[in-house]
């Protein structure tokens, strides 16, 4: 098996790691977390495609990767301050029981 | 013996070693030589700053420090650390077990790691790295998430009060410490430690080429030094560790050897960032004058670690506390903008054609803001007046 | 290269810079803020009469265009470039625009004295001069956009700089979102522009996009309906240009924008940001006439016929409906409107030359007007409705004088009002315009009509005795500048820095007419680029026509005289003369042909209505559906249940358990839970998968 | 398929499953920075230096931390004696699991079906900081921009959200 393909593996074993926890998970922390590791999976990706694809002069891949932490870091900013405001109007981060969306 | 000889002489004896080592093994035992002596030499540091700052602080509060153990009382860390060796370890009932065990280890880790990439001497640095301060700042950010799992792990409110201030305050003070030590990235346009000191490492006349003899790195050394303080969670800035607010912070609930090594830690983390200090700003293991640089360039490294660490100890004996506001308000209200200027001010000063006008700018760049936010410090500042101490004879 | 151009720039980063200072001051540095702004206003001035007098010492010929580009940006592997342009256009352009906003400037002194936010006023009013010169001197499309909208969002604070007052931050939401409208077209445009070649630098070397070698591969292809892709991006970017200023489908938010203080009223909605519009055709002319053939004057491509037809519409619309006005100030704009019409249809028929002409005096004559009322209004102590005043002319005389003068000029009074011969030139270019004459009738109407309105506005406000007294006192125009303090005074005459720029307006109203006569067409020429010679022949070839107009300009003055002064108005309430002859067409003038219902009662009620129908879709149709369906399921599940343990042993109860288990997960579709959501999302990612792989497969 | 590689892989892998399966919220962030460093290491692996230390002082650095004091501020973390035994999986964790389970199968199998191209002869790219500096201030400068701004405006929503809100006194 080539080393790319090690790779891809491991990213989509990752992947599926981060979404089993974002479907599992109750603690809307934890999910948020979850959502954070596969985005690191993809990240994961990028890097492996850069390094072992046909141009690695051109750091789209790198780039790539940078842009996507910097944006990652803006939504755990987000989505851990949107986690707190609902934690303030229901008193839990608990995902089974914030279902007031049902329709 | 030529200077030259004396000054490479480490690096010299460690090929020489590994000219005796079979090949498969080399890198093993090369990385070994490097790594080892870094283990042996700084808490031996560790060791001396701990008598020099009792003696320092104990003439600062008027009194004789540590004076009964050897000579001079200057091997009291032996038997310091022959205590903690032999006290007992405290772990508390309900404490996290696993994650109190090891909160103190990666603490000591990640304070041993960030000397990867300092430049102690000439050809003396474990791996010079590409990205070496990136390095540094990411490693020295592993530190809080140790603060963090000391006072969480050990089911107590004062070291959990201690770890959430502790964590909250080296946050907020690594912005202004990244942002201040950006505007030598700009000038060396580089990350790696050893080509930063290597371009400081020049001289004109006699003059070395510190890049803390322009306004920006002056004005950048000392707001680097005061992230520094902060960073470590150092005195004045050593609120979560204050005995009289929560009795010391994270690590109340260790004792014995762990204890020993939260100090060792710390005091590793400052001499991490003081060393950092003298590579970015004060032209690392360069001597001061060119007609100094027969003397090797690992002793000018230490001996300006030494200057800084003195001065730190000079600092903690002399400035009260801060409360938990003015820290802050220090931390954004002036630390924040004034590195930012000063990276302003980096790039004006790169651009202006050199002469004394750029001095003259740079400089107002700097000093007028400075007026300005410092007057937005002091609310209601009191009149000091002068003290007259007693002297202990 | 000459340091004016070098630094053309300053032109417009003065204003912009005295702005950001004024942003940064206190009300209780009002003074220090206009000061800097008239400071930096007069400094622009200066430099770009330098600019100007550095053209002229120039010469003629296309030498007389100078372009500094420099590179912004770089995105991908292409720079953005930005640049100015020092042309005619732009010179004469500039000197109009620092000129009187410097008046304006000067003006709002007096006339924001007792307002307490003058110093946000000027900031707005220092930045918006700022980006208006900064849309003069653009030589990128993109530059030009970007000050563009500048000049729209500073227009949008002016017009709601009193807001709160509600109508006024109605009006200011309204111009907002209806200049919008046109910006879009504007953008999509610059972008088609972009893709076909390459650059959005006006002149660059023969680079540029409005240069021979790119109009020529523009002319090259064309688009649906056979029109030539220059055509297509001529009239989106025209788009842009009717909303700006004011042009027919898009008019309407001109009109509320009065709600804003009078001296914003006289620099952006008459004099300026509506004629940016205007300009921005001028300045895309090579573009809007490009043609197959080689590049002609005057030909007249779709683009051009387009400009000019909507041109003339919207100039007889606005003049119609001023006509049936009582607002002072709404009277005059319907009437810049009208003008802006004139300029529109006089660049499609006549070129830059003739547009940029009325421009010009249409600019000063317009903004001499604006400040007149609006020193009317602050003599009347913020009355609006020229019903309720009257024999203002014993108490303000210089108003009067001043007014008088832009009124005749406005109308076009015959060879001594700068008005005649701008309006002229567009006259007689419409009558010798190949493809139809009806645009020269529509506007020889509309001159008419122009001169009508002018009369009896002045009627009403000064001619006959003052009708103040006997009305109930109305309340004052909302938190007007004047409206609260000086009430129960007599009407007065305003100071001295308030008349002082009506007299210099006056006068430049009075003779700016004579550098663009037939006789001595300096103006066209200098625009043009060839020498500028003195032959009174020309007249002969035009005085036909200018006879015809002016006998047009005296008949609509004497039907005013005839209906409003030889029978004075008495009554403040008494209906008007031209209602008691005909009031159905009078109130569906004075209701601007109910085009502002119409657009409340389709778009805006469409779009609300839109809206409604998708809530109520999601409401009941699908959520409806997925409950259903869950429901279905759960009562299979218990009948199955139900039926199964009462009849049949308990064999079978795990089955049943199974089904139930079922009906439940699918009632989890509509569980409010993310996590559900989220799984179907997964579920559908895989589906998606595996049809690809089997598209690729097969 | 170094021992180094196959170190690590484990590593993350261990971490980044008990960061998503450990029931005390504090564990499970402290795994997740273990596998976080893996991933930098991968990086570092792929000679990906910058990357690699970014992703540490970003994540370990900043998000770890956010997280933990999300926890604590959430008092998700040991909860009271009242509901202390409440399940850690949400009600329906079989069908997600199960959905996650498909979708790796289906990644896999198109990984593993599939055969990449590849560049010729693999060398070591070392691509040096000042590259990806110059990159980023001419090709990327674009993209550089938005981020900033979507940075500015991530940090003025995250503190409004956080803003205790105060009731309407208009």
């Amino acid at each position: 098996m080539s080393p790319l393909n090690a790779y891809l593996l491991l990213s989509a074993l990752l992947f599926s790691i981060g979404l089993t926890g974002v479907l599992t998970r109750r603690n809307a922390i934890l999910v948020l977390i979850g959502i954070e590791l596969m985005l690191n999976a993809a990240n994961l990706n990028f890097i492996a495609f850069w390094r072992y694809g046909p141009n690695p002069a051109a750091l789209t891949g790198v780039m790539f990767a940078i842009f996507s932490i910097g944006i990652a870091a803006a939504e755990a900013a987000v989505g851990l301050g949107i986690i707190l405001a609902v934690y303030r109007h229901t008193k839990t981060t608990d995902l089974d029981q914030i279902n007031t969306m049902k329709g | 013996m030529t200077p030259d000889t004396i000054d490479q002489i480490f690096v010299i004896a460690k090929h020489w070693l590994l000219s005796y080592t079979p090949a498969p093994l080399q890198p093993v035992v090369s990385a070994a030589l490097s790594v080892a002596p870094i283990l042996g030499v700084f808490p031996l540091l560790f060791a001396i700053t701990t008598v020099l700052e009792r003696k320092g602080l104990g003439r600062i509060q008027n009194r004789y420090g540590p004076n009964r153990v050897g000579p001079y009382g200057f091997s009291q860390p032996i038997a310091d650390g022959i205590k903690s060796l032999t006290k007992e370890d405290i772990v508390p009932r309900t404490a996290d077990q696993f994650v109190h065990f090891l909160a103190p280890l990666l603490l000591v880790m990640a304070a041993f790691l960030a000397y990867a990439v300092l430049p102690i001497g000439k050809n003396m640095v474990i791996t010079n790295l590409n990205a070496g301060v990136l390095f540094f700042f990411a490693v020295g950010s592993m530190v809080e998430l140790a603060v963090f799992m000391a006072g969480w792990s050990s089911r107590s409110k004062y070291s959990l009060l201690g770890a959430m201030r502790a964590v909250a305050q080296m946050i907020s003070y690594e912005v202004p410490l990244v942002l201040a030590s950006i505007v030598v990235i700009m000038a060396s346009g580089s990350l790696s430690t050893v080509a930063i000191v290597n371009q400081q490492a020049n001289y004109t006349s006699i003059w070395p080429h510190w890049f803390v003899f322009t306004p920006w790195g002056f004005v950048g050394f000392i707001l680097f030094m005061i992230a520094a303080t902060a960073e470590s969670n150092r005195s004045p800035f050593d609120l979560p560790e204050g005995e009289s607010e929560i009795i010391a912070g994270y690590y109340i609930e260790y004792s014995g050897f762990k204890f020993a090594l939260f100090f060792l830690g710390e005091y590793l983390g400052m001499f991490a960032t003081s060393g950092l200090a003298i590579t970015l700003f004060l032209g690392g293991w360069s001597a001061p004058f060119s007609f100094l640089t027969w003397v090797p360039s690992y002793v000018w490294f230490f001996a300006k670690l030494l200057a800084l660490i003195c001065v730190f100890i000079w600092v903690r004996g002399t400035l009260p506390r801060l409360r938990m506001d003015q820290l802050m308000g220090l931390a954004w209200k002036f630390m924040l903008p004034m590195t930012l200027l000063n990276i302003v001010t980096a790039g004006v000063w790169h651009f202006m054609p050199a002469g004394f006008v750029r001095w003259l700018v740079c400089t107002a760049l700097l000093a007028a803001p400075f007026a300005l936010l410092s007057r937005g410090l002091t609310q209601g500042g009191k009149k000091l007046q002068l003290r007259t101490y007693r002297f202990a004879e | 290269m000459d340091w004016i151009v070098q630094h053309l720039w300053l032109v417009p980063a003065l204003p912009i810079l005295a702005g950001g200072i004024i942003a940064l001051l206190k009300q209780r540095h009002r003074v220090l803020a206009a000061s800097l702004a008239i400071a930096s206003m007069f400094l622009s001035f200066l430099l770009s009469l330098g600019a100007f007098v550095h053209l002229l010492s120039l010469g003629h010929g296309d030498g007389a265009r100078m372009v500094v580009n420099f590179n912004w940006f770089q995105f991908g592997s292409e720079w953005v470039r930005l640049g100015w342009v020092l042309d005619p256009l732009t010179a004469v352009m500039l000197l109009m625009v620092t000129f009187i906003s410097l008046l304006v400037f000067i003006y709002s002194v007096g006339y924001m004295a007792e307002d307490e936010n003058s110093t946000r006023f000027f900031c707005f009013l220092a930045l918006f001069a700022g980006a208006m010169l900064g849309v003069v001197i653009a030589n990128s499309l993109l530059l030009l956009f970007m000050c563009w909208e500048v000049v729209g969002l500073t227009s949008y604070l002016l017009i709601g700089f009193w807001y709160a007052n509600p109508k006024a931050a109605a009006a200011a939401k309204k111009a907002f979102i209806v200049t919008r409208i046109g910006d879009l077209a504007f953008f999509l445009g610059m972008a088609w522009l972009y893709a076909q070649t390459g650059t959005l630098l006006f002149f660059d070397g023969g680079a540029g996009c409005l240069e021979r070698s790119a109009l020529t591969a523009l002319v090259a292809h064309t688009t649906i309906f056979g029109l030539t892709v220059s055509t297509g991006i001529g009239l989106l970017i025209f788009c842009g240009a009717a909303g700006k200023s004011g042009q027919l489908p898009l008019h309407v938010w001109l009109p509320d924008a009065m709600e804003g203080p009078t001296p914003v009223s006289a620099l952006i909605h008459a004099a300026t940001m509506v004629a940016a519009g205007v300009f921005l055709i001028a300045r895309i002319y090579p573009l809007m006439s490009a043609d197959i053939a080689s590049l002609p004057a005057l030909t007249p491509t779709v683009a051009l016929q387009v400009v000019t037809w909507v041109g003339a519409a919207t100039a007889l619309f606005g003049s119609l409906v001023a006509v049936a006005q009582f607002d002072i100030k709404r009277i005059l704009a319907y009437s810049t409107v009208s003008q802006l019409g004139y300029m529109m249809m006089g660049l499609g028929v006549g070129g830059v030359s003739v547009g940029m002409f009325h421009l010009i005096t249409h600019a000063f004559f317009k903004s001499l007007l604006f400040l007149g009322a609006g020193s009317v209004i602050h003599g009347c102590s913020g009355e609006q409705d020229i019903r309720r005043m009257g024999g203002l002319r014993k108490f303000m005389p210089i108003t009067f004088a001043t007014y008088a003068c832009g009124m005749l000029a406005l109308c076009g009074f015959p060879l001594f009002f700068s008005g005649f011969w701008s309006k002229d030139e567009i006259l007689h270019a419409a009558f010798a315009w190949s493809v139809s004459r009806t645009p020269f009738f529509m506007g020889a109407f509309g001159a008419l009509l122009t001169a009508f309105y002018m009369t009896r506005q002045l009627c009403y406000m000064f001619a006959g005795s003052s009708r103040r007294a006997q009305i109930s006192p109305m309340p004052a125009h909302g938190g007007h500048a004047a409206g609260d303090i000086c009430h129960a005074h007599s009407p007065h005459e305003s100071p001295a820095v308030m008349t002082a720029p009506l007299v210099i307006l006056a006068a430049f109203a009075v003779f700016l007419g004579l550098i663009g006569a037939p006789s001595w067409p300096w103006f066209q020429s200098f625009l043009g680029g060839e020498p500028a010679l003195l032959n009174f022949g020309a007249f002969s070839g035009v005085l036909p026509l200018m006879v015809a107009s002016s006998l047009l300009v005296f008949l609509g003055l004497g039907l005013g005289w005839l209906l409003y002064h030889r029978k004075r108005i008495e009554d403040a309430d008494a209906r008007d003369a031209l209602e008691k002859i005909q009031p159905d067409a009078f109130s569906v003038l004075g209701h601007a042909f109910y085009i502002d219902k119409l657009y409340d009662a389709t778009i805006v009620r469409f779009n609300a209505a839109l809206a409604y129908i998708c809530d109520w879709l999601d409401r009941w149709v699908w959520s409806g559906a997925v409950q259903a369906f869950s429901y279905l399921v759960l009562a299979l599940a218990w009948l199955d249940n139900f039926f199964d343990s009462k009849v049949v042993n308990a064999g079978f109860d795990a089955g049943c358990h199974t089904v139930s288990r079922g009906g439940r997960l699918l009632s989890f579709l509509q569980g409010g839970r993310v996590q559900s959501y989220l799984k179907m999302i997964g579920l559908a990612l895989i589906v998606l998968v595996m049809l690809m792989l089997w598209g690729a497969r097969a | 398929m170094t021992a180094f590689f196959l170190i690590v892989a484990a590593l993350t892998i261990a971490g980044t499953a008990a960061a998503m399966s450990l029931r005390n919220p504090i564990h499970c962030i402290l795994a997740l920075t273990l596998s976080l460093v893996g991933f930098a290491a991968l990086y570092l692996q792929l000679g990906a230096q910058f990357v690699g230390f970014t992703q540490v002082l970003v994540y370990v650095g900043a998000v770890a931390i956010l997280a933990v004091f999300a926890i604590m501020m959430t008092r998700s973390a040991n909860p009271p004696e009242g509901q202390s035994h409440q399940a850690a999986f949400s009600s329906s964790w079989l069908t997600g699991g199960a959905i996650a389970a498909v979708i790796f199968a289906v990644l896999a199998w198109c990984i593993l079906s599939k055969s990449t191209p590849m560049q010729t002869a693999i060398q070591q790219p070392d691509v040096s900081v000042n590259q990806i500096g110059d990159a980023l201030m001419h090709k990327f400068a674009l993209p550089l921009e938005i981020v900033g701004v979507l940075l500015t405006a991530a940090l003025i929503g995250a503190v409004i959200l956080a803003m205790p809100e105060r009731r309407k006194t208009l």
